[in-house]
C-alpha cells in the first residue's frame, strides 16, 4: 500500500466528486444545487492542480486556473443571477421518490465500475481507478437531468456532465489538448448564455420554468 | 490557403451580418458572402483533386477526398440556400413573422453555423471536431427558436438539451480515444490527430476504443437522428424558418454523420473486425424502418419531410456500415444527392406552406394550380427522394439494396417494408397537395424556385451520367474510408 | 436490313428513342402552337414505324451497344437479341394506330394539357422501348421507372377528380413495391461482384433455393405490374382514368413489359428453372383469366370492363409461360416451342385488339362523353364507320376465327392437347383441368364481348343526345384502322409471324415451330404434323365469305327482293321505349346470378311498397377486403404504436437515449 | 388433292344442304307420332322454306345492316361446318382447314352474330334471347370442346379426319371415357339447338324461349335462312356425334365401294338419331331457365370427367 501521497489526494477528491453528484442527485433545493455545483467545480480544479503538481504539466495548471474561473465563479454567479431574476428558489420536485432514484444511482456507479475496470488496469497515469469515477459521476448528472422537472436543476445536470467529463479528462489522460480545453470552455460559457437568454424566453412563452408545459411537440 | 478562405469568410460573414444585418441589402450581402465560401470551397476541392490531400498550419487542418467533397456540397447548398431564404425572409417580414432584428440575428448566425460546419469537416484534431459539432448545435439552437413562438422555443430546448447531452457522450468518446491514442503518440497535440491516429489504428487498445466507439455513436448519432435518439429532429425541422429546416437536414445531419464515418473508420482499423460497422448497420436499419411508420401519420408537412430525412440518414448510416467499395460509394453518393433533393424539397415547401397560409397537409391543395413551377418542384422532388428514377437517389438506392440483397439478405423484409411504407405515406400526401382543386393565393414576392430547379436537374444529372472527376472523387474516398 | 446504309437495327432503335425524347420536348416548349401535335404525333407514329423495322431486322442478327452513361463503372448497356426485337416489334407497330388516333384525339384539349401530355406520352414510349432494350440492371431499373413514372402522370391528367388521383396513387404504389421487388431478384442474380450486367447474371449460377427466390421476386415485381392476381387493383382504377389512348397504350403494350421481364428473368437470366414454377404460372395465371372475364362481365363501365378483360389476356398469356416452363423442364423442346409460340402470339394479338377497343372506347367517350354502357346505345346508327372498326376488334379479342384472337387460343390449346406424357402423373391430370379452365375463361370473354358491343352500338340509343352524335374523326379512324388490318394479318397469315417468332423460341428454349409450321405451305397452319393438327384461317375465310355471298346471289337472283320497314314487333304492348331494353346490369346478371359466391356483390331490391321502386346492384372485389385492407389496417396501427414514442416529453428523450446508452455498453462487456 | 376428292367435297357440300331440313321434318314427326298426332310430313321443313322464301321481308325501322348481313353469315358458317365433318368418306380436301377446335370457333362466330343480331333491334325480347344465348353458349363451347378433346387425346390429333380413322379404322378398343364424352355431347346437342328441356322449339309466346326470341324480328328470306341454319347446325352436331361415337362405316380416303354403304349408314345413323331425339323431348320437360347453368355445368363437368377417366384408365403409362 504504498501509493504516493498526491495519487491518495486524487482518489480521494475523486470520491467526494461521487458524493457530491450523489448529493446533488438527491438534493431538494435549487440554492444549494447550484452551491453543490459550484464546489464539485472546486473540487475538479483541486484534483486537475494536484494532478498537475504530480505530474509536472504545465498547461494542467491552466485548465485547472480556467475550471477555477469557469465552473466555480462564472458559471454558478449567472445562475444565481438568473434565479434572482426568475425569482426561483423553490424546491425542486423530483419525478420519482428520492431513494428510488439513489438505488438506480448506486446501480449505475456499480455498472459504471465494472465498465471501467479493465481500462483503468491501462492506464499510464498514477490516478488508476478515477475512470470509473468519473463514468459514474457522468452517468448521475444524465439520470438527475432525467429525472429533474423543471428546468434550471436540468441545466445543472447537463453542467455536472461537463464536470465529470473534465476529471476524467484530466485523471484517466492528462488532460486534453490546450486548443481543445480552450474550445471546450468557450463552448461551455456560449452555451450557458444561451440557456440564461432561453430561461427568460421560456418565462414568456409560458410563463413558467416547468417543463411540463413544453410536451406540446409529439405525435398524435 | 484555400482553406483560410474557406473558414475566414463565414467567420468573418457572421460578425459583418451582425452589424449589417438591418441593412436593406443584408440578404444579398448574405448570399454574397455564401458565395464567396462557396468559390474558396471550389479552389479547394479543385486544388485537392489536383493534387491530392494535404494538411496545413501543422496538421490541424486536413483535406482529403472525403471531407472535400461535404465542403463543396456545405458550400453548395449554403450558398442556394442563402439565395432561397432571401425572397423567403421577406415574404415572412412581410407576413409580420419576423422583425428586423430577428433578420439580423438570423443572418449573422446562419453566417458562424456555415463556418461551423466548414470547421467540423476541415479539422483534423478530433477534439476541434466536437468543438465545432457542439458550435454548430449552439448557433442552430438561435436560428431554430427564431420566431419566439411557443412550438419554436420547445422544439430548440428539446434540441439543446438532447443534443447537448447526446454530445457529452460524444465529447466522452472522444476522451477514451485519446486516453487511448496518448498511449502510442505520446501526450500533447498530435495524439487527437485523425491523420496520425490512421496512422496507428491498428495499435490502439481495442477494449478501450470500442468503449469510446458506443460513446461516439450515441454522442454523434444523435445528432445525425438515428432512432431512437431522434426526436429532437423532427420539432427542430417543423418550427425553425425553412432555410434551417433545409440546411439542418441537407447539411448539419451529413457533417454528424461524417464524424461517426470517421469513428468508425479508427474503431473498425482498431480492432480488426466489423464491430462499429455492425452497430452502425443495425441503428441504420432501425432508423429506417422506425421512420416509415413515423411517416404514416404525419400531418405537417415540414415535419413529415423531417421524418423523410430520418429515414434517409439510417439509409446511409446503414451503407456506411456495411461498407466495402459498392456500398460506400452509394452512401456517399447518397449523402450528395439526399442534400440537394432535400433541400430543394424544402425550398419548395416553404413557400408552399406560405401561399397557403399552413404547414398542415390539409390545408395545402392544388399547388399546380396556384403556381405550376411550384407544384412541379414539389411532386418531383418527392418522386426524387422517394427514389424514383432517373434521379439521383434512385442511384444510390439502387446500389445499397443489391448489395445488402447479396450480403445481408435478411434485412430485405425490413428495407422492402420500410420503403414500401415510406412510399405510400410520403406520395400519398404529396399528391392532395400538388393536385386537385386549389386554395392559396400569390405571394407578396416572386418566390425563389432556381435554387429548387437548379437542384433536381443536378439530381437528374447524378441518376443518368456521374461524371468521371467526381466517380475518381467518390472512389478516393471510398479507398480512405473503407 | 439497314445493313446497307451501314446501320446497325440497334443503332436505328436508339434513333427512335432519342427522336421520341426530342419530340416530346418539342411538344412542351411548342405548347402554344395549336399545329405542333398535329406535326408531332404523325412523327412519333413513323418513329414507331422505324422501331418495328428495327425490330424485324434484329430477330435474326443480335446487336450490342453501349452508352457512355450510367454509373462510372456501369455504362448503359443495351443489347437487342430476338426477344428484345420482338418486343420491339409489338411496340413500334401497336404504337403507330395509338399515336395516329391521338393527333384527332388530343384535338381539342387546353394548350398546356396537350403539352404536358405530347411530353409524358412520348417519354413513356422511349422508356417502354429501353426496357426492352436494356442489358443490365441498372438501365432496366431506371427505364422501368421512368416508364411507371410517365403513365403516372398520364392517368392523372385530368387530376382534378378525387378518383382519378386515387386511381393514380394505387397505380404507382403498386408499381413503385413491385420495382423493388424486381429490384431485389437483380440484387440476388449479380451474384456478389457488384456487375449488373446481364451478362454476367447469364453466367452466375445460383442455388435452386436462390434461384426460386429470384423467380419468386421477380414474378411478384413484374406480376405487380402486369396485373396478375393479386397485384390487380390498380389496373380497373388506372385503365379508365386515363385518357383514352393512354388507356390503349397501357393495356396494349405497357402490360407486356411485365411479360417481358418474366421471360427474361426466368428463360435468359437463370440458368436453370424449375418445373414448379411452371405449375405455379399455370395456376395462378388460370385464377387470373377466370377472375378478370368474370369481372369483366359484370362491368357497367366500358373501360372498366376492358380493363378487366386486360387482366383476363395477361392471365391467359401466364398460362402460356407457365406451360412453356413445365415442357421446357421435362425436356419437350417442341411442347414448349409451341406453348411459348402462343404465348408470345397472344401478347401480339392482345396488343392490337385491346389498343383497338381501347382506341375505340376514346371516340365514343368524345362523341357522348358517356362512359356508362348504360347511357349508350344504338351507336350504329350514328357511328357506322366506328361501328364497323369496333366489330373487327370484339369479334378478335373474343377469340373467334378467322380472326387473330383465335389463332393463339387455337395454338395454346394445341399445346395443352399435346401435353400428355409429361413424368409426373399429377401434371397429366392437372393439364386438362386447366385447358377446361382456359376454354370456359375463352368462351366467357366472347359473351362480355357480345355484351360490350350489343349495349353499345346496337339496339336503340338510350339517351336522347345519342340520336345527334357525330362519328369517329379521320385521324382517329386511320389510328383505328391500322390496328384492324394487324388483327386481319395476324388472324389470316399465322405462318409467317410463326416464322418471326420462331427466332425468339429458338433463343430462349432452343427449338422452333418453323420446320413443321411451313410444311405444308403457308396456307395449312400446322404445329407439329398435318395429321395431328391442322388450321388454314385464309381458306376458313373465303369459304365463309364464298358460301355467304353464293347464298346472298342466289337468293338475289330467285328473289323477288320486296321489303317493307315496319315497326319492331311490341308483342301486344304499344309503349315500349329504349329504357325497356336490356341493360349491362341486365346483360351481366346470369354471371353475376351464378359466381354470387365468388364476387362481393351489393343489392338494394325495392320492397313492393316502395312509391319510388329502385333496383341498385354493383360488384365488388373481394380480395381487396382479403388483401389491401388489412395490409392497409396492420401498417395504421403500427403506425399508431409507433407514434407513441414521440411522447413530447423530453424526459423520455433523454431516457430513451440513456438506456440506448447503457444497453450497448452492457452489449460490449 | 385429287379430284376424287374434290368430288366428294362438292357431293357433301350438297348432300348436307338437302338433307338438313329432311331430318328436321324427320325429327318433328317422330314427336307427332309418340305424341298420337298425325304430324306434318317429313316433307313440312322444305315447304316452310320454299313458302318463307316467297314471302315479303320486313324489317324493323332500326334494323342496322348488322341485322341483315347475320342470316347469311349464318348461313355460311353452318353450311362450311357441316360440310367439313366426315359423313361419308375421310378425304375430304378441305377439313384440314378446320379441326375440332376450329368447329367449335365456328360455331361460336355463329352465336355471336346471331345475338348481336338479336340485340340490333333493341326489344325487350331480342336482348333477352340473346342473353340466354350466350349464357347456354359459354357454358356448351366449353363442354363441347371437352367432349372433342377426349377424343382428340385418344386419336392424339385434333383433326377429325385422323380422330375418325382412328376411331373407325385402327383396331377396335373399347373408351371407357368416351362414355362420359357422349352423355355431355347429348347434353351439349340440346342445348346448343335449342332442344326440350333448355329450349323449345315449337313456341312462340313463352317467357323461357331463347332461340325463337332471337330471331323474333326476322322474316321471310332472311328467316328462312336463319331456319335453314339451325337444320344444318343439328345435322352438324349429329354428324359431329357419329363421327365420334359411331364412326363405323364411313369409307377411307379413296376407296368408292364403300361409299354407298357409307351413304346407307348414315341415313339409318339419321333416322335413329332423330327419333332416338324425338324421344327424349317427348320424355323430358322444359326446365326454368336458370337450372340452365346447372344442366350445362353438369355436362361440363361429365366432359372433364371423361378426359380425366381418359387419363386413368387408357394412358399407356
Amino acid at each position: 500500500m504504498n501509493i504516493p501521497f498526491t495519487a491518495q489526494i486524487i482518489n480521494m477528491c475523486a470520491a467526494v466528486l461521487l458524493l457530491i453528484a450523489f448529493a446533488m442527485l438527491s438534493q431538494r433545493r435549487i440554492l444549494s444545487l447550484i452551491n453543490l455545483f459550484a464546489m464539485q467545480g472546486l473540487v475538479l480544479s483541486l484534483s486537475t492542480a494536484v494532478v498537475a503538481y504530480s505530474s509536472n504539466q504545465t498547461h494542467l495548471y491552466y485548465s485547472a486556473g480556467l475550471t477555477l474561473l469557469l465552473k466555480v465563479l462564472l458559471l454558478p454567479w449567472i445562475l444565481h443571477l438568473l434565479i434572482r431574476k426568475l425569482n426561483i428558489k423553490w424546491d425542486v420536485e423530483t419525478m420519482f421518490n428520492i431513494p428510488t432514484i439513489m438505488l438506480i444511482g448506486l446501480a449505475l456507479v456499480v455498472f459504471a465500475f465494472n465498465l471501467a475496470a479493465p481500462i483503468s488496469q491501462m492506464a499510464g497515469t498514477i490516478t488508476k481507478s478515477t475512470l470509473g469515477i468519473a463514468m459514474a459521476s457522468v452517468l448521475l448528472s444524465f439520470l438527475m437531468m432525467i429525472t429533474r422537472s423543471k428546468a434550471v436543476p436540468q441545466v445543472v445536470g447537463f453542467l455536472a456532465m461537463e464536470n465529470g467529463l473534465f476529471f476524467a479528462a484530466t485523471s484517466a489522460t492528462y488532460g486534453m489538448p490546450m486548443v481543445v480545453e480552450l474550445g471546450i470552455a468557450l463552448d461551455v460559457l456560449v452555451g450557458m448564455f444561451i440557456l440564461g437568454i432561453f430561461f427568460f424566453q421560456i418565462r414568456v412563452a409560458f410563463d413558467s420554468l416547468d417543463l411540463k408545459h413544453m410536451e406540446k411537440l409529439k405525435e398524435d | 490557403m484555400e482553406i483560410f478562405w474557406v473558414l475566414g469568410i463565414p467567420l468573418l460573414g457572421g460578425f459583418v451580418m451582425a452589424a449589417l444585418g438591418t441593412h436593406r441589402l443584408a440578404p444579398e450581402l448574405n448570399s454574397a458572402m455564401s458565395f464567396g465560401t462557396l468559390l474558396a470551397a471550389v479552389g479547394l476541392t479543385v486544388r485537392v483533386i489536383s493534387s491530392g490531400s494535404f494538411s496545413v498550419w501543422d496538421e490541424q487542418f486536413f483535406v482529403d477526398a472525403f471531407n472535400v467533397f461535404l465542403v463543396a456540397l456545405t458550400a453548395f447548398v449554403g450558398f442556394t440556400s442563402s439565395l432561397f431564404s432571401r425572397p423567403y425572409m421577406r415574404i415572412e417580414q412581410h407576413h409580420g413573422k419576423l422583425s428586423v432584428n430577428m433578420l439580423r440575428l438570423y443572418y449573422s448566425m446562419y453566417q458562424l453555423f456555415s463556418f461551423t460546419m466548414l470547421l467540423a469537416l476541415l479539422t483534423n484534431n478530433m477534439g476541434i471536431l466536437w468543438v465545432a459539432m457542439e458550435a454548430a448545435t449552439l448557433t442552430t439552437v438561435l436560428l431554430v427558436s427564431l420566431y419566439r413562438t411557443p412550438a419554436s422555443i420547445e422544439a430548440a430546448w428539446k434540441y439543446f438539451i438532447l443534443c447537448g447531452v447526446g454530445l457529452a457522450q460524444a465529447l466522452f468518446g472522444t476522451i477514451l480515444l485519446y486516453f487511448a491514442a496518448e498511449k502510442i503518440l505520446g501526450a500533447g497535440g498530435t495524439a487527437l490527430l485523425w491523420t496520425h491516429l490512421n496512422a496507428v489504428k491498428t495499435q490502439l487498445e481495442p477494449t478501450v476504443l470500442s468503449l469510446a466507439f458506443v460513446f461516439l455513436l450515441v454522442g454523434y448519432g444523435t445528432k445525425v437522428g438515428l432512432a431512437p435518439l431522434h426526436n429532437w429532429l423532427p420539432d427542430a425541422h417543423a418550427e425553425g424558418p425553412t432555410p434551417v429546416s433545409a440546411v439542418l437536414s441537407g447539411l448539419l445531419l451529413n457533417v454528424a454523420l461524417y464524424a461517426v464515418v470517421r469513428s468508425k473508420v479508427l474503431v473498425d482499423g482498431a480492432l480488426g473486425s466489423h464491430f462499429a460497422g455492425n452497430f452502425m448497420m443495425g441503428f441504420g436499419l432501425l432508423s429506417v424502418v422506425m421512420a416509415a411508420f413515423f411517416l404514416t401519420r404525419q400531418k405537417d408537412v415540414k415535419r413529415m419531410f423531417a421524418y423523410s430525412s430520418i429515414e434517409h440518414m439510417g439509409l446511409m448510416t446503414f451503407a456506411f456500415g456495411m461498407g466495402g467499395p459498392v456500398a460506400t460509394f452509394a452512401g456517399m453518393l447518397h449523402m450528395t444527392v439526399h442534400s440537394l433533393t432535400k433541400s430543394a424539397i424544402f425550398f419548395a415547401v416553404g413557400h408552399a406552406a406560405q401561399t397557403s397560409g399552413t404547414q398542415l397537409m390539409d390545408g395545402i391543395r392544388g399547388l399546380l394550380k396556384t403556381s405550376p413551377t411550384l407544384g412541379w418542384g414539389l411532386a418531383l422532388g418527392t418522386l426524387a427522394i422517394l427514389g424514383m428514377p432517373p434521379f439521383g437517389v434512385f442511384t444510390s438506392e439502387f446500389l445499397i439494396l443489391t448489395t445488402a440483397m447479396h450480403a445481408y439478405p435478411w434485412t430485405m423484409p425490413f428495407l422492402l417494408t420500410a420503403l414500401g411504407v415510406a412510399f405510400a405515406a410520403i406520395f400519398g400526401r404529396v399528391q392532395m397537395m400538388v393536385f386537385g382543386e386549389t386554395t392559396g393565393e400569390r405571394l407578396p414576392h416572386p418566390p425563389a424556385l432556381i435554387p429548387v430547379f437548379v437542384h433536381l436537374i443536378l439530381v437528374l444529372l447524378l441518376g443518368l451520367y456521374i461524371p468521371p472527376y467526381l466517380a475518381a472523387w467518390y472512389r478516393q474516398a471510398t479507398a480512405l474510408i473503407g | 436490313m439497314f445493313d446497307q446504309f451501314g446501320l446497325l437495327p440497334i443503332d436505328v432503335a436508339l434513333g427512335v428513342v432519342a427522336t421520341w425524347l426530342m419530340l416530346g420536348i418539342a411538344g412542351l416548349l411548342l405548347q402554344n402552337n395549336r399545329l405542333a401535335t398535329q406535326i408531332i404525333f404523325p412523327a412519333g407514329a413513323v418513329c414507331s414505324l422505324a422501331l418495328a423495322l428495327a425490330g424485324v431486322g434484329g430477330l435474326s442478327e443480335t446487336s450490342v451497344a453501349i452508352l457512355p452513361l450510367g454509373l462510372p463503372d456501369l455504362p448503359f448497356h443495351l443489347r437487342m437479341d430476338a426477344l428484345s426485337s420482338f418486343f420491339l416489334i409489338l411496340l413500334g407497330s401497336a404504337s403507330i394506330g395509338i399515336s395516329l388516333f391521338s393527333v384527332g384525339y388530343f384535338r381539342n384539349m387546353a394548350n398546356d394539357t396537350v403539352a404536358l401530355l405530347t411530353l409524358e406520352y412520348h417519354v413513356f414510349m422511349a422508356a417502354m422501348a429501353l426496357v426492352f432494350m436494356a442489358d443490365d440492371a441498372y438501365l432496366f431499373m431506371v427505364s422501368w421507372e421512368s416508364m411507371a413514372l410517365s403513365s403516372y402522370f398520364l392517368v392523372t391528367t385530368n387530376h382534378e377528380q378525387p378518383e382519378v388521383r386515387r386511381a393514380g396513387f394505387l397505380y404507382l404504389l403498386i408499381a413503385h413495391v413491385g420495382a423493388i421487388a424486381i429490384l431485389m431478384s437483380f440484387g440476388v442474380m449479380q451474384g456478389g461482384h457488384g456487375d449488373y450486367t446481364f451478362n454476367t447474371m447469364r453466367h452466375t449460377h445460383l442455388s435452386s433455393f436462390w434461384a426460386s427466390a429470384t423467380f419468386l421476386l421477380a414474378l411478384f415485381g413484374f406480376g405487380a405490374k402486369a396485373g396478375i392476381l393479386p397485384m390487380h387493383a390498380w389496373l380497373p382504377e388506372a385503365h379508365p382514368a386515363a385518357p383514352s389512348p393512354v388507356s390503349a397504350m397501357m393495356s396494349g403494350i405497357m402490360l407486356k413489359t411485365a411479360i417481358y421481364g418474366i421471360l427474361r428473368v426466368s428463360f435468359d437470366l437463370l440458368d436453370a428453372q424449375m418445373w414448379w414454377w411452371g405449375v405455379l404460372a399455370l395456376a395462378l395465371g388460370l385464377i387470373t383469366a377466370l377472375f378478370g372475364v368474370f369481372f369483366a362481365a359484370v362491368q357497367v363501365d366500358m373501360k372498366r370492363l376492358l380493363a378487366y378483360s386486360s387482366i383476363e389476356n395477361i392471365g391467359i398469356i401466364l398460362v402460356g409461360i407457365g406451360l412453356t416452363l413445365i415442357f421446357h423442364n421435362f425436356q419437350k423442346d417442341a411442347l414448349a416451342a409451341l406453348a411459348l409460340t402462343a404465348t408470345l402470339y397472344h401478347a401480339l394479338n392482345h396488343a392490337f385488339m385491346k389498343s383497338l377497343l381501347f382506341l375505340g372506347t376514346g371516340s365514343i367517350l368524345h362523341a357522348t362523353g358517356e362512359r356508362q354502357l348504360g347511357k349508350l346505345g344504338g351507336l350504329i346508327h350514328t357511328m357506322p364507320k366506328l361501328a364497323l372498326l369496333m366489330l373487327v376488334g370484339a369479334l378478335a379479342i373474343a377469340g373467334l376465327p378467322p380472326l387473330n384472337g383465335f389463332v393463339s387460343e387455337w395454338l395454346l390449346l394445341q399445346a395443352f392437347l399435346l401435353s400428355p406424357g409429361l413424368p409426373h402423373a399429377y401434371l397429366n391430370m392437372l393439364v386438362p383441368i386447366a385447358a377446361a379452365a382456359l376454354v370456359l375463361a375463352a368462351a366467357l370473354s366472347g359473351y362480355v364481348m357480345v355484351k360490350f358491343y350489343g349495349i353499345i352500338f346496337l339496339g336503340q340509343p338510350r339517351e336522347e343526345k345519342l340520336l345527334h352524335v357525330h362519328d369517329a374523326g379521320i385521324w382517329e379512324r386511320i389510328g383505328m384502322l391500322c390496328m384492324v388490318v394487324a388483327c386481319f394479318v395476324l388472324g389470316l397469315f399465322p405462318t409467317f409471324i410463326i416464322l418471326q417468332i420462331d427466332f425468339v423460341t429458338e433463343m430462349l428454349v432452343h427449338h422452333s415451330l418453323g420446320g413443321s409450321a411451313l410444311k405444308h405451305g403457308w396456307l395449312l397452319l400446322t404445329p407439329i404434323q398435318a395429321e395431328r393438327a391442322s388450321y388454314g384461317p385464309l381458306i376458313l375465310f373465303f369459304i365463309i365469305v364464298a358460301g355467304g355471298v353464293i347464298t346472298s346471289l342466289t337468293v338475289k337472283k330467285y328473289y323477288h327482293g320486296r321489303l317493307r320497314r315496319g315497326p319492331a314487333w311490341d308483342c301486344g304492348y304499344p309503349e315500349q321505349t329504349s329504357r325497356m331494353q336490356d341493360t349491362a346490369e341486365g346483360f351481366g346478371q346470369p354471371i353475376r346470378k351464378i359466381f354470387e359466391w365468388f364476387m362481393g356483390v351489393v343489392k338494394q331490391v325495392p320492397t313492393p311498397f316502395d312509391t319510388h321502386p329502385h333496383f341498385h346492384s354493383e360488384t365488388h372485389d373481394r380480395l381487396w377486403n382479403l388483401f389491401y385492407e388489412p395490409i392497409k389496417q396492420l401498417n395504421e396501427i403500427i403506425g399508431i404504436q409507433v407514434g407513441k414514442l414521440q411522447h413530447g416529453r423530453i424526459h423520455i428523450y433523454l431516457l430513451y437515449s440513456f438506456v440506448t446508452l447503457l444497453a450497448l455498453l452492457a452489449f460490449i462487456q | 388433292m385429287t379430284y376424287t376428292a374434290l368430288f366428294f367435297q362438292l357431293l357433301q357440300n350438297a348432300l348436307v344442304l338437302l338433307v338438313a331440313p329432311l331430318l328436321l321434318g324427320w325429327i318433328n314427326q317422330c314427336r307427332a307420332l309418340l305424341q298420337n298426332r298425325t304430324g306434318a310430313g317429313v316433307l313440312q321443313p322444305y315447304r316452310n322454306l320454299i313458302k318463307l322464301f316467297f314471302k315479303d321481308a320486313v324489317l324493323a325501322e332500326n334494323a342496322s345492316p348488322l341485322f341483315r348481313a347475320t342470316p347469311y353469315i349464318l348461313f355460311a358458317c353452318m353450311w362450311l361446318a357441316a360440310a367439313l365433318v366426315p359423313v361419308l368418306a375421310t378425304d375430304l380436301p378441305l377439313s384440314p382447314a378446320v379441326d375440332v377446335i376450329a368447329l367449335v370457333g365456328i360455331f361460336a362466330l355463329a352465336r355471336v352474330f346471331i345475338s348481336l343480331a338479336a340485340m340490333d333491334i333493341g326489344t325487350a325480347f331480342g336482348s333477352m334471347g340473346a342473353r340466354r344465348e350466350m349464357l347456354v353458349g359459354f357454358l356448351a363451347e366449353p363442354a363441347l370442346l371437352m367432349v372433342l378433346f377426349t377424343a382428340s387425346t385418344i386419336s392424339q390429333s385434333t383433326s377429325l379426319i385422323t380422330i375418325v380413322e382412328t376411331l373407325a379404322h385402327k383396331q377396335f378398343v373399347l373408351y371407357p371415357s368416351m362414355t362420359f364424352a357422349g352423355v355431355a355431347f347429348v347434353m351439349v346437342l340440346l342445348a346448343e339447338n335449342a332442344r326440350i328441356p333448355v329450349d323449345n322449339p315449337a313456341t312462340h309466346l313463352e317467357l323461357t324461349m331463347i332461340h325463337e326470341a332471337m330471331i323474333l324480328e326476322y322474316s321471310a328470306r332472311h328467316l328462312a335462312l336463319v331456319e335453314w341454319a339451325s337444320a344444318l347446325k343439328l345435322l352438324a352436331y349429329m354428324t359431329i356425334g357419329f363421327a365420334l361415337f359411331m364412326p363405323w362405316g364411313i369409307a377411307e380416303s379413296g376407296d368408292w365401294k364403300a361409299v354407298p354403304l357409307a351413304l346407307l349408314l348414315l341415313f339409318i345413323k339419321l333416322m335413329a338419331g332423330g327419333a332416338g331425339l324425338a324421344l327424349m323431348e317427348t320424355l323430358s320437360a322444359k326446365m326454368r331457365i336458370f337450372r340452365v347453368p346447372e344442366f350445362m355445368g353438369t355436362a361440363f363437368l361429365l366432359a372433364v370427367l371423361g378426359l380425366l377417366t381418359h387419363f386413368l384408365l387408357e394412358m399407356p403409362a
